[in-house]
């Protein structure tokens, strides 16, 4: 079992009403992996798999979804980016 | 190397960015900056001002990360990067890059990839303020393909 | 428009051609400028100086040209090209070119097709001073080739 | 039989130790006959056809060598332009 710290930001933060949440992981498991459990949460959070794309850093770094998570990781979840 | 990278609610004052710049060790012979403002037309019509969220820590790492990517490809003395977050007004500074460099096309290319690659890359998002209501903005299709020339073409044919 | 040509000896401010810029029409989304200063190492070694030489006349009707073109080739609200002539110090201005425009990529483009084509086509002549004697620089291949890559591609490839 | 006035610019200038002249012409001539009668002045004179590139502006505007010129044209001798 390994635990990750999530971040939500911006769209996602709102629509979720959630800036920060821990969650509990099988040894191995995925960014996406992590993605299909939350979702299945139901009612807004079924937008991290059906809904537009999400972006994925992980320990601030932007990685793919088949990235497999570490214990104590922090998973930040966002829309694609709009500064400049 | 006096590089700097802010991101901070404050505005910033592009003369005296300029100035740390011109007074770079060995005097450059080349200064490119770009600055980004706010617009009454963004993906909205009757856009009053702008709220900018980012991540802080990846913010900064990103944007050091662009610096570094910038010194392997061009020859430059120093980049100067800074970001506003929060709520900004129309007619606002949103971003600034300056780039000093000994040759033009080092500077004016260093300072539109970081621009461009910002802009996809960077952890910011932000949010139309309108008399009808709060939008976060999409990213723009011209933004991705803009990024992604920096990385099929060699650095010579971009300027 | 609030363009702006101006050939002279005195120096000039790049915080308040950035405020002119800022305050054109419209407001707009995105300024670039570019500025040139007086390096230590040009043709010659240890240079102290330069003499800066122009033709009254052509040289600004050049530059209004180049304007024009840059108008036709891309979307932009406000240009200012700003070049001293006569006797100027190490690490002094030499020269400026600040564009304002809705688009980054336009700004970027329009901002360095007008500093190359200046390179080329503009009646200035510099003269570096060094303390064994002045000598009148030779215009370097490489400012051709910046310059005629704007005749073969094009504005899109640019940037 | 026209007249020109012609302007040298920079080293130019200085090596013919001449920032302005004027020049009767035959009809027709072009500004490489101008170039080769004022060649034919000999020494320092004769880099203008033997020397490196001469740029030739008539009334302020870039020309090649083979252009006709016409009575009053003011007529610009310079080597290749070195600003910015």
């Amino acid at each position: 079992m390994i635990t990750v710290n999530v971040l939500f930001f911006a769209r996602l933060r709102e629509s979720l009403e959630t800036d920060r949440l821990i969650v509990t992981l099988d040894d191995g498991e995925t960014a996406a992996d992590l993605l299909t459990r939350l979702a299945g949460r139901g009612s807004a959070w079924a937008q991290l798999t059906e809904g537009p794309t999400v972006m994925i850093a992980v320990n601030q770094t932007m990685v793919r979804a088949t990235t497999a998570l570490q214990d104590q990781d922090e998973v930040a979840l966002f829309p694609p980016v709009t500064g400049g | 190397m006096t590089d700097l990278i802010e991101v901070k609610e404050a505005d910033f004052d592009l003369g005296l960015e300029y100035q740390a710049l011109r007074g770079s060790a060995d005097g450059p012979g080349a200064i490119v900056t770009f600055t980004g403002l706010v617009r009454d037309f963004g993906d909205q019509r009757g856009v009053q001002g702008l709220y900018l969220e980012h991540y802080p820590g990846m913010t900064e790492s990103v944007l050091e990360g662009l610096i570094t990517e910038a010194r392997e490809r061009w020859t430059i003395q120093a980049a100067r990067i800074i970001h506003r977050v929060g709520r900004l007004h129309l007619q606002d500074q949103i971003v600034f890059v300056g780039i000093s460099s000994s040759h033009r096309s080092d500077a004016f290319a260093a300072c539109s990839f970081i621009m461009d690659a910002l802009k996809t890359s960077a952890p910011f998002w932000k949010k139309e303020i309108t008399a009808q209501g709060e939008y976060w903005v999409e990213q723009k299709a011209s933004d991705q393909t803009q990024a992604e020339k920096w990385l099929t073409n060699d650095s010579n044919s971009q300027m």
